[in-house]
Protein backbone atom coordinates (compact mmCIF):
# COMPACT_ATOMS: atom_id res chain seq x y z
CA UNK A 1 0.00 0.00 0.00
CA UNK A 2 3.00 2.29 0.47
CA UNK A 3 2.28 4.64 -3.41
CA UNK A 4 -1.16 3.16 -3.69
CA UNK A 5 -4.37 4.56 -4.32
CA UNK A 6 -7.51 2.13 -4.27
CA UNK A 7 -10.03 3.66 -7.00
CA UNK A 8 -13.64 2.60 -7.13
CA UNK A 9 -16.42 3.55 -9.30
CA UNK A 10 -20.38 3.07 -9.53
CA UNK A 11 -22.97 2.59 -12.11
CA UNK A 12 -22.39 4.82 -15.32
CA UNK A 13 -18.66 5.37 -14.32
CA UNK A 14 -18.23 2.14 -13.71
CA UNK A 15 -19.86 1.06 -17.39
CA UNK A 16 -18.15 3.80 -19.53
CA UNK A 17 -14.67 3.75 -17.99
CA UNK A 18 -14.40 -0.30 -18.06
CA UNK A 19 -12.97 -0.19 -14.60
CA UNK A 20 -14.62 -1.00 -11.13
CA UNK A 21 -11.57 -1.12 -9.14
CA UNK A 22 -8.60 -0.08 -9.70
CA UNK A 23 -4.89 0.44 -8.21
CA UNK A 24 -3.35 3.69 -8.78
CA UNK A 25 0.42 5.19 -8.41
CA UNK A 26 -0.14 7.67 -5.89
CA UNK A 27 3.38 9.47 -6.78
CA UNK A 28 2.72 13.30 -7.25
CA UNK A 29 -1.12 13.56 -6.60
CA UNK A 30 -1.97 15.81 -3.74
CA UNK A 31 -5.95 16.11 -4.34
CA UNK A 32 -8.49 14.11 -5.72
CA UNK A 33 -8.74 16.81 -8.68
CA UNK A 34 -5.04 15.56 -9.45
CA UNK A 35 -6.91 11.73 -10.42
CA UNK A 36 -9.63 13.12 -11.96
CA UNK A 37 -7.29 14.51 -14.05
CA UNK A 38 -4.88 11.69 -14.73
CA UNK A 39 -7.57 9.27 -15.11
CA UNK A 40 -9.18 11.77 -17.91
CA UNK A 41 -6.14 11.77 -19.77
CA UNK A 42 -5.65 7.93 -19.18
CA UNK A 43 -8.22 6.72 -22.21
CA UNK A 44 -11.16 7.84 -23.59
CA UNK A 45 -13.14 5.86 -21.90
CA UNK A 46 -12.31 7.02 -18.69
CA UNK A 47 -12.17 10.89 -19.89
CA UNK A 48 -15.67 9.98 -21.02
CA UNK A 49 -16.52 8.12 -17.77
CA UNK A 50 -15.59 11.78 -15.73
CA UNK A 51 -17.46 14.43 -18.27
CA UNK A 52 -20.59 14.80 -16.98
CA UNK A 53 -21.26 15.40 -12.83
CA UNK A 54 -19.15 12.88 -10.67
CA UNK A 55 -19.54 12.82 -6.77
CA UNK A 56 -16.56 11.66 -5.14
CA UNK A 57 -15.68 9.88 -1.79
CA UNK A 58 -12.90 9.95 0.59
CA UNK A 59 -12.54 6.28 2.81
CA UNK A 60 -16.33 6.10 1.71
CA UNK A 61 -17.09 9.51 3.07
CA UNK A 62 -18.32 12.28 0.82
CA UNK A 63 -15.44 14.93 -0.53
CA UNK A 64 -14.59 17.63 -3.00
CA UNK A 65 -11.70 17.67 -5.75
CA UNK A 66 -9.52 19.89 -3.43
CA UNK A 67 -9.86 17.19 -0.75
CA UNK A 68 -6.18 15.85 0.09
CA UNK A 69 -5.30 12.01 -0.61
CA UNK A 70 -2.62 9.93 0.89
CA UNK A 71 -1.30 6.61 0.05
CA UNK A 72 -4.06 3.68 1.34
CA UNK A 73 -6.87 5.74 0.80
CA UNK A 74 -9.90 4.25 -1.09
CA UNK A 75 -11.23 7.12 -3.68
CA UNK A 76 -14.82 6.60 -5.33
CA UNK A 77 -16.40 7.82 -8.49
CA UNK A 78 -19.97 7.98 -9.15
CA UNK A 79 -22.76 10.19 -10.78
CA UNK A 80 -25.65 11.41 -8.38
CA UNK A 81 -27.36 9.13 -6.91
CA UNK A 82 -30.68 7.67 -7.97
CA UNK A 83 -32.02 5.11 -5.08
CA UNK A 84 -35.47 5.23 -3.43
CA UNK B 1 -33.34 1.49 15.21
CA UNK B 2 -32.26 -0.25 12.00
CA UNK B 3 -30.85 0.44 8.78
CA UNK B 4 -30.47 -2.19 5.98
CA UNK B 5 -29.53 -3.04 2.31
CA UNK B 6 -30.83 -6.29 1.58
CA UNK B 7 -30.94 -8.64 -1.31
CA UNK B 8 -34.41 -10.44 -0.92
CA UNK B 9 -38.01 -9.49 -0.37
CA UNK B 10 -39.27 -8.04 2.72
CA UNK B 11 -42.52 -8.67 4.89
CA UNK B 12 -44.42 -5.27 5.88
CA UNK B 13 -45.52 -7.54 9.14
CA UNK B 14 -42.08 -8.32 10.18
CA UNK B 15 -40.80 -4.87 9.72
CA UNK B 16 -43.71 -3.24 11.33
CA UNK B 17 -43.48 -5.66 14.04
CA UNK B 18 -39.93 -5.37 14.85
CA UNK B 19 -40.13 -0.77 14.46
CA UNK B 20 -42.85 -0.92 17.08
CA UNK B 21 -41.01 -3.89 19.84
CA UNK B 22 -37.71 -2.05 19.80
CA UNK B 23 -39.90 1.15 20.35
CA UNK B 24 -42.08 -0.09 23.19
CA UNK B 25 -38.70 -1.32 24.80
CA UNK B 26 -37.06 1.62 25.30
CA UNK B 27 -40.43 4.23 25.62
CA UNK B 28 -43.44 1.77 26.29
CA UNK B 29 -46.87 3.66 26.01
CA UNK B 30 -45.16 6.72 24.45
CA UNK B 31 -45.95 5.71 20.58
CA UNK B 32 -49.19 7.38 19.04
CA UNK B 33 -48.42 7.19 15.54
CA UNK B 34 -46.27 5.06 13.09
CA UNK B 35 -46.24 6.06 9.46
CA UNK B 36 -44.28 3.71 6.77
CA UNK B 37 -43.41 4.17 3.10
CA UNK B 38 -42.97 1.62 0.98
CA UNK B 39 -42.05 2.30 -2.42
CA UNK B 40 -42.59 -0.30 -5.54
CA UNK B 41 -41.15 -0.73 -8.98
CA UNK B 42 -44.00 0.70 -11.28
CA UNK B 43 -44.37 -0.95 -15.16
CA UNK B 44 -43.66 2.53 -17.05
CA UNK B 45 -41.52 5.73 -17.01
CA UNK B 46 -41.32 8.71 -19.09
CA UNK B 47 -40.35 6.72 -22.10
CA UNK B 48 -43.04 3.58 -21.95
CA UNK B 49 -43.14 0.33 -20.84
CA UNK B 50 -40.34 -1.25 -18.72
CA UNK B 51 -39.62 -4.88 -17.00
CA UNK B 52 -37.92 -4.05 -13.71
CA UNK B 53 -35.00 -2.19 -12.56
CA UNK B 54 -31.53 -3.49 -11.25
CA UNK B 55 -30.19 -1.39 -8.36
CA UNK B 56 -26.16 -1.17 -8.01
CA UNK B 57 -24.92 0.29 -4.32
CA UNK B 58 -21.55 1.17 -2.82
CA UNK B 59 -21.10 -1.57 -0.39
CA UNK B 60 -20.27 -0.40 3.04
CA UNK B 61 -20.66 3.03 2.29
CA UNK B 62 -24.47 2.59 1.51
CA UNK B 63 -24.91 0.98 4.77
CA UNK B 64 -23.29 3.86 6.88
CA UNK B 65 -24.89 6.72 4.84
CA UNK B 66 -28.55 4.99 5.34
CA UNK B 67 -27.56 4.40 9.17
CA UNK B 68 -26.07 8.47 9.44
CA UNK B 69 -29.01 9.44 7.31
CA UNK B 70 -31.64 7.44 9.81
CA UNK B 71 -30.55 8.74 12.88
CA UNK B 72 -30.10 11.83 11.63
CA UNK B 73 -34.03 11.69 11.21
CA UNK B 74 -34.43 10.42 14.55
CA UNK B 75 -32.72 12.74 16.21
CA UNK B 76 -34.38 16.38 13.89
CA UNK B 77 -37.80 15.06 14.66
CA UNK B 78 -37.58 13.03 18.20
CA UNK B 79 -38.62 10.16 16.91
CA UNK B 80 -39.35 7.27 19.28
CA UNK B 81 -37.98 4.59 16.70
CA UNK B 82 -37.02 4.50 13.04
CA UNK B 83 -36.41 1.70 10.43
CA UNK B 84 -35.38 1.32 7.37
CA UNK B 85 -34.68 -1.17 4.68
CA UNK B 86 -33.53 -0.43 0.98
CA UNK B 87 -33.12 -3.54 -1.35
CA UNK B 88 -30.24 -3.78 -4.08
CA UNK B 89 -29.90 -6.41 -7.10
CA UNK B 90 -32.65 -7.28 -9.65
CA UNK B 91 -36.28 -6.38 -9.46
CA UNK B 92 -39.45 -6.96 -10.68
CA UNK B 93 -41.93 -4.75 -11.94
CA UNK B 94 -44.58 -4.40 -8.72
CA UNK B 95 -41.30 -5.63 -6.55
CA UNK B 96 -40.83 -3.75 -3.15
CA UNK B 97 -37.64 -1.72 -3.49
CA UNK B 98 -37.71 0.23 0.06
CA UNK B 99 -39.36 0.31 3.45
CA UNK B 100 -39.63 3.02 5.77
CA UNK B 101 -40.94 3.20 9.54
CA UNK B 102 -40.87 5.98 11.74
CA UNK B 103 -42.34 5.76 15.41
CA UNK B 104 -43.23 9.40 17.53
CA UNK B 105 -45.70 10.54 20.22
CA UNK B 106 -47.69 12.50 17.05
CA UNK B 107 -48.68 12.14 13.80
CA UNK B 108 -47.16 15.22 12.58
CA UNK B 109 -43.46 13.86 13.66
CA UNK B 110 -43.86 10.66 11.91
CA UNK B 111 -45.36 11.64 8.72
CA UNK B 112 -42.55 14.32 8.49
CA UNK B 113 -39.70 12.34 9.61
CA UNK B 114 -40.64 9.77 7.05
CA UNK B 115 -41.11 12.30 3.84
CA UNK B 116 -37.62 13.86 5.31
CA UNK B 117 -35.97 10.36 5.19
CA UNK B 118 -37.09 9.54 1.81
CA UNK B 119 -35.88 13.00 -0.16
CA UNK B 120 -32.74 12.62 1.84
CA UNK B 121 -32.46 9.07 0.50
CA UNK B 122 -32.92 10.05 -2.54
CA UNK B 123 -30.27 12.47 -2.66
CA UNK B 124 -27.65 11.33 -0.18
CA UNK B 125 -27.70 7.43 -0.03
CA UNK B 126 -25.09 5.79 -2.86
CA UNK B 127 -27.67 3.52 -4.74
CA UNK B 128 -28.02 3.75 -8.57
CA UNK B 129 -31.02 2.80 -10.49
CA UNK B 130 -31.09 1.12 -14.44
CA UNK B 131 -34.46 0.39 -15.85
CA UNK B 132 -34.79 -2.49 -18.57
CA UNK B 133 -37.02 -1.15 -21.49
CA UNK B 134 -37.72 -3.17 -25.00
CA UNK B 135 -34.46 -1.39 -26.54
CA UNK B 136 -32.24 -1.63 -24.07
CA UNK B 137 -30.77 -0.86 -19.87
CA UNK B 138 -30.79 2.87 -19.03
CA UNK B 139 -29.51 4.22 -15.78
CA UNK B 140 -32.27 6.64 -14.55
CA UNK B 141 -31.02 10.48 -14.79
CA UNK B 142 -31.17 12.72 -12.11
CA UNK B 143 -34.28 14.75 -12.60
CA UNK B 144 -33.93 18.40 -13.57
CA UNK B 145 -36.13 19.01 -10.38
CA UNK B 146 -33.19 17.38 -7.97
CA UNK B 147 -30.47 19.72 -9.43
CA UNK B 148 -29.28 20.65 -6.18
CA UNK B 149 -29.14 16.99 -5.35
CA UNK B 150 -25.48 16.76 -5.46
CA UNK B 151 -24.95 20.04 -3.24
CA UNK B 152 -27.51 18.04 -0.88
CA UNK B 153 -25.56 15.18 -0.87
CA UNK B 154 -22.38 16.64 -0.20
CA UNK B 155 -23.86 18.53 2.94
CA UNK B 156 -25.73 15.44 4.33
CA UNK B 157 -25.71 16.71 7.89
CA UNK B 158 -26.91 20.40 7.76
CA UNK B 159 -29.91 20.99 10.41
CA UNK B 160 -32.40 23.03 9.20
CA UNK C 1 -61.28 1.33 -1.52
CA UNK C 2 -62.39 0.58 2.40
CA UNK C 3 -63.81 2.34 4.93
CA UNK C 4 -64.74 0.84 7.85
CA UNK C 5 -65.68 1.07 11.60
CA UNK C 6 -64.65 -2.01 13.75
CA UNK C 7 -64.56 -3.04 17.12
CA UNK C 8 -61.82 -5.93 16.73
CA UNK C 9 -58.05 -5.59 16.50
CA UNK C 10 -57.17 -5.47 12.73
CA UNK C 11 -53.94 -6.57 10.98
CA UNK C 12 -51.28 -4.48 9.37
CA UNK C 13 -50.57 -6.98 6.74
CA UNK C 14 -53.91 -8.07 6.48
CA UNK C 15 -54.96 -4.25 4.99
CA UNK C 16 -51.56 -3.76 3.28
CA UNK C 17 -52.36 -6.99 1.52
CA UNK C 18 -56.03 -5.99 0.76
CA UNK C 19 -55.14 -2.70 -0.13
CA UNK C 20 -52.44 -3.25 -2.76
CA UNK C 21 -54.44 -6.21 -4.33
CA UNK C 22 -57.09 -3.64 -4.89
CA UNK C 23 -55.32 -1.05 -6.22
CA UNK C 24 -53.34 -3.97 -8.97
CA UNK C 25 -56.85 -5.08 -10.32
CA UNK C 26 -57.30 -1.87 -11.36
CA UNK C 27 -54.49 -0.12 -12.09
CA UNK C 28 -51.61 -2.88 -12.45
CA UNK C 29 -47.63 -1.61 -12.56
CA UNK C 30 -49.58 1.96 -11.55
CA UNK C 31 -48.65 1.88 -8.18
CA UNK C 32 -44.99 2.97 -7.04
CA UNK C 33 -45.61 4.48 -3.35
CA UNK C 34 -47.86 3.62 -0.29
CA UNK C 35 -48.12 5.18 2.77
CA UNK C 36 -49.93 3.67 5.68
CA UNK C 37 -50.41 5.84 9.32
CA UNK C 38 -51.22 3.44 11.94
CA UNK C 39 -52.60 5.70 15.61
CA UNK C 40 -51.97 3.80 18.60
CA UNK C 41 -53.54 4.37 22.19
CA UNK C 42 -50.56 6.34 24.70
CA UNK C 43 -50.47 5.71 28.06
CA UNK C 44 -50.66 9.27 29.18
CA UNK C 45 -52.42 12.61 28.06
CA UNK C 46 -51.33 16.11 29.49
CA UNK C 47 -52.36 15.70 33.24
CA UNK C 48 -50.65 12.29 33.64
CA UNK C 49 -51.02 8.36 33.44
CA UNK C 50 -54.18 6.98 31.17
CA UNK C 51 -55.74 3.31 31.25
CA UNK C 52 -56.84 3.28 27.64
CA UNK C 53 -59.28 4.69 26.35
CA UNK C 54 -63.34 4.28 24.82
CA UNK C 55 -64.59 5.49 21.36
CA UNK C 56 -68.20 6.23 21.10
CA UNK C 57 -69.48 6.27 17.27
CA UNK C 58 -72.79 7.51 15.13
CA UNK C 59 -73.65 4.00 13.78
CA UNK C 60 -74.91 4.80 10.13
CA UNK C 61 -73.71 8.15 10.15
CA UNK C 62 -70.16 7.04 11.05
CA UNK C 63 -69.37 4.70 8.49
CA UNK C 64 -70.68 7.18 5.59
CA UNK C 65 -68.85 10.32 6.48
CA UNK C 66 -65.72 8.19 6.73
CA UNK C 67 -66.81 6.94 3.29
CA UNK C 68 -67.04 10.05 1.88
CA UNK C 69 -63.73 10.98 3.28
CA UNK C 70 -61.81 7.95 1.87
CA UNK C 71 -63.54 9.39 -1.58
CA UNK C 72 -62.98 12.88 -1.41
CA UNK C 73 -59.55 12.33 -0.23
CA UNK C 74 -58.61 9.50 -3.74
CA UNK C 75 -60.22 11.80 -6.05
CA UNK C 76 -58.22 15.36 -4.33
CA UNK C 77 -54.87 13.32 -4.89
CA UNK C 78 -55.41 11.10 -7.38
CA UNK C 79 -54.82 8.17 -5.43
CA UNK C 80 -54.64 4.69 -6.98
CA UNK C 81 -56.51 3.16 -3.96
CA UNK C 82 -57.37 3.81 -0.07
CA UNK C 83 -58.17 2.05 3.04
CA UNK C 84 -58.81 3.37 6.32
CA UNK C 85 -60.19 1.45 9.15
CA UNK C 86 -61.47 2.64 12.64
CA UNK C 87 -61.42 1.29 15.87
CA UNK C 88 -64.55 1.66 18.75
CA UNK C 89 -65.37 0.24 21.80
CA UNK C 90 -63.21 0.11 24.69
CA UNK C 91 -59.33 0.15 23.77
CA UNK C 92 -56.38 -0.54 26.21
CA UNK C 93 -52.88 0.90 26.53
CA UNK C 94 -51.14 0.49 22.90
CA UNK C 95 -53.51 -0.86 21.30
CA UNK C 96 -53.90 -0.21 17.46
CA UNK C 97 -56.81 2.72 17.10
CA UNK C 98 -56.93 3.73 13.14
CA UNK C 99 -55.00 2.79 10.35
CA UNK C 100 -54.98 4.80 6.99
CA UNK C 101 -53.33 3.22 3.75
CA UNK C 102 -52.86 5.37 0.63
CA UNK C 103 -51.70 4.26 -2.83
CA UNK C 104 -50.25 6.57 -5.62
CA UNK C 105 -47.79 6.71 -8.51
CA UNK C 106 -45.42 9.13 -6.50
CA UNK C 107 -44.72 9.32 -3.07
CA UNK C 108 -45.80 12.89 -2.61
CA UNK C 109 -49.24 12.34 -3.62
CA UNK C 110 -49.81 9.11 -0.80
CA UNK C 111 -47.86 11.33 1.70
CA UNK C 112 -49.86 14.53 1.32
CA UNK C 113 -53.31 12.09 0.97
CA UNK C 114 -52.64 10.65 4.07
CA UNK C 115 -52.02 13.25 6.24
CA UNK C 116 -54.95 15.31 4.58
CA UNK C 117 -57.20 12.47 5.29
CA UNK C 118 -55.99 12.24 9.10
CA UNK C 119 -56.47 15.87 9.84
CA UNK C 120 -60.22 15.35 8.69
CA UNK C 121 -60.65 12.62 9.93
CA UNK C 122 -60.38 14.18 13.42
CA UNK C 123 -62.47 17.22 12.40
CA UNK C 124 -65.44 15.29 10.38
CA UNK C 125 -65.90 11.70 10.97
CA UNK C 126 -68.09 11.18 14.30
CA UNK C 127 -66.00 9.56 16.95
CA UNK C 128 -65.92 10.55 20.41
CA UNK C 129 -62.86 9.81 22.75
CA UNK C 130 -63.15 9.10 26.32
CA UNK C 131 -60.13 8.82 29.09
CA UNK C 132 -59.58 6.23 31.96
CA UNK C 133 -57.76 8.28 34.55
CA UNK C 134 -57.10 7.09 37.78
CA UNK C 135 -59.42 9.50 39.35
CA UNK C 136 -62.44 9.00 36.45
CA UNK C 137 -63.58 8.79 33.12
CA UNK C 138 -62.96 11.84 31.26
CA UNK C 139 -64.64 13.14 27.17
CA UNK C 140 -61.20 14.26 25.49
CA UNK C 141 -61.62 17.88 24.57
CA UNK C 142 -61.43 20.07 21.29
CA UNK C 143 -57.92 21.05 21.24
CA UNK C 144 -57.21 24.83 21.37
CA UNK C 145 -55.68 24.45 17.72
CA UNK C 146 -58.62 22.57 16.80
CA UNK C 147 -61.04 25.57 17.35
CA UNK C 148 -62.02 26.14 13.89
CA UNK C 149 -63.11 22.33 14.14
CA UNK C 150 -66.66 22.42 13.96
CA UNK C 151 -66.18 24.85 10.82
CA UNK C 152 -64.32 22.95 9.09
CA UNK C 153 -66.77 20.01 9.96
CA UNK C 154 -69.65 22.05 8.68
CA UNK C 155 -67.87 21.90 5.43
CA UNK C 156 -66.41 18.48 5.13
CA UNK C 157 -66.92 18.70 0.98
CA UNK C 158 -64.77 22.32 0.04
CA UNK C 159 -61.69 21.75 -2.40
CA UNK C 160 -58.78 23.61 -1.90
CA UNK D 1 -94.18 8.51 12.39
CA UNK D 2 -96.76 11.35 11.66
CA UNK D 3 -95.66 14.18 14.53
CA UNK D 4 -92.43 12.60 15.50
CA UNK D 5 -89.08 13.64 15.41
CA UNK D 6 -86.45 10.95 16.56
CA UNK D 7 -83.69 13.08 18.56
CA UNK D 8 -80.55 10.98 19.16
CA UNK D 9 -77.44 12.63 21.35
CA UNK D 10 -73.48 11.31 21.89
CA UNK D 11 -70.83 11.90 24.00
CA UNK D 12 -70.78 14.66 26.43
CA UNK D 13 -74.47 15.42 25.22
CA UNK D 14 -75.69 12.03 25.47
CA UNK D 15 -74.08 11.60 29.54
CA UNK D 16 -75.22 14.78 30.74
CA UNK D 17 -79.01 15.04 29.07
CA UNK D 18 -79.09 11.38 30.64
CA UNK D 19 -81.23 10.87 26.92
CA UNK D 20 -79.24 8.70 24.09
CA UNK D 21 -82.52 8.54 22.03
CA UNK D 22 -85.69 9.80 22.11
CA UNK D 23 -89.00 11.05 20.48
CA UNK D 24 -89.84 14.62 20.22
CA UNK D 25 -93.37 15.97 18.88
CA UNK D 26 -93.39 17.98 16.06
CA UNK D 27 -96.15 20.11 16.68
CA UNK D 28 -94.83 24.07 16.16
CA UNK D 29 -91.10 23.50 15.27
CA UNK D 30 -90.06 24.49 12.00
CA UNK D 31 -86.51 24.09 12.48
CA UNK D 32 -83.50 22.48 14.83
CA UNK D 33 -83.44 25.81 16.33
CA UNK D 34 -86.55 25.62 17.66
CA UNK D 35 -86.31 21.80 18.31
CA UNK D 36 -82.62 22.81 20.91
CA UNK D 37 -84.79 26.11 22.59
CA UNK D 38 -87.65 23.36 23.67
CA UNK D 39 -84.89 21.20 24.88
CA UNK D 40 -82.77 23.61 26.63
CA UNK D 41 -86.01 24.35 28.55
CA UNK D 42 -86.81 21.09 29.14
CA UNK D 43 -84.91 20.69 32.14
CA UNK D 44 -81.25 21.69 33.57
CA UNK D 45 -79.61 18.52 32.55
CA UNK D 46 -80.93 19.55 28.81
CA UNK D 47 -79.63 22.92 29.33
CA UNK D 48 -76.53 21.79 30.31
CA UNK D 49 -76.18 19.34 27.96
CA UNK D 50 -76.95 21.97 24.81
CA UNK D 51 -74.92 24.81 26.86
CA UNK D 52 -71.31 24.29 25.10
CA UNK D 53 -70.28 24.04 21.46
CA UNK D 54 -72.73 21.64 19.85
CA UNK D 55 -72.89 19.95 16.51
CA UNK D 56 -76.13 19.07 14.55
CA UNK D 57 -77.06 16.59 12.17
CA UNK D 58 -80.57 16.18 10.60
CA UNK D 59 -81.08 12.48 8.63
CA UNK D 60 -76.88 11.50 9.06
CA UNK D 61 -76.08 14.91 7.21
CA UNK D 62 -74.21 17.97 9.13
CA UNK D 63 -76.73 20.80 9.54
CA UNK D 64 -76.55 24.17 11.06
CA UNK D 65 -79.60 25.28 13.35
CA UNK D 66 -81.73 26.96 10.73
CA UNK D 67 -82.14 23.65 8.73
CA UNK D 68 -85.87 23.07 8.47
CA UNK D 69 -87.01 19.83 10.45
CA UNK D 70 -89.99 17.66 8.89
CA UNK D 71 -92.16 14.34 10.64
CA UNK D 72 -89.59 11.48 10.47
CA UNK D 73 -86.40 13.11 10.64
CA UNK D 74 -83.97 11.75 12.56
CA UNK D 75 -81.91 14.38 14.46
CA UNK D 76 -78.46 14.34 16.55
CA UNK D 77 -76.83 16.94 18.60
CA UNK D 78 -73.23 16.26 19.83
CA UNK D 79 -70.07 17.85 20.50
CA UNK D 80 -67.19 18.44 18.31
CA UNK D 81 -65.94 15.14 17.22
CA UNK D 82 -62.44 13.38 18.64
CA UNK D 83 -61.40 10.45 16.86
CA UNK D 84 -58.41 9.61 15.16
Amino acid sequence: MENILVIKTFAQVREVSGEGELEFSLDAHKTIADVLLSLKAKNDKWALALDGTVICAKNQQLCTPDTPIAAGDEVAFFPPVTGG
Amino acid sequence: MYARIVTNDFSQQGLYDELLAQAQQEHAGAVGAIVTFTGLVRDTNADGTIDGISLEHYPGMTETALTQLAQDTMDKFALRNIGVVHRVGRLHNNEQIVWVGCCASHRKSAFDAACYLMDFLKKSVPLWKKEFAADGEYWVEVKASDEHAALAWLTPKEKD
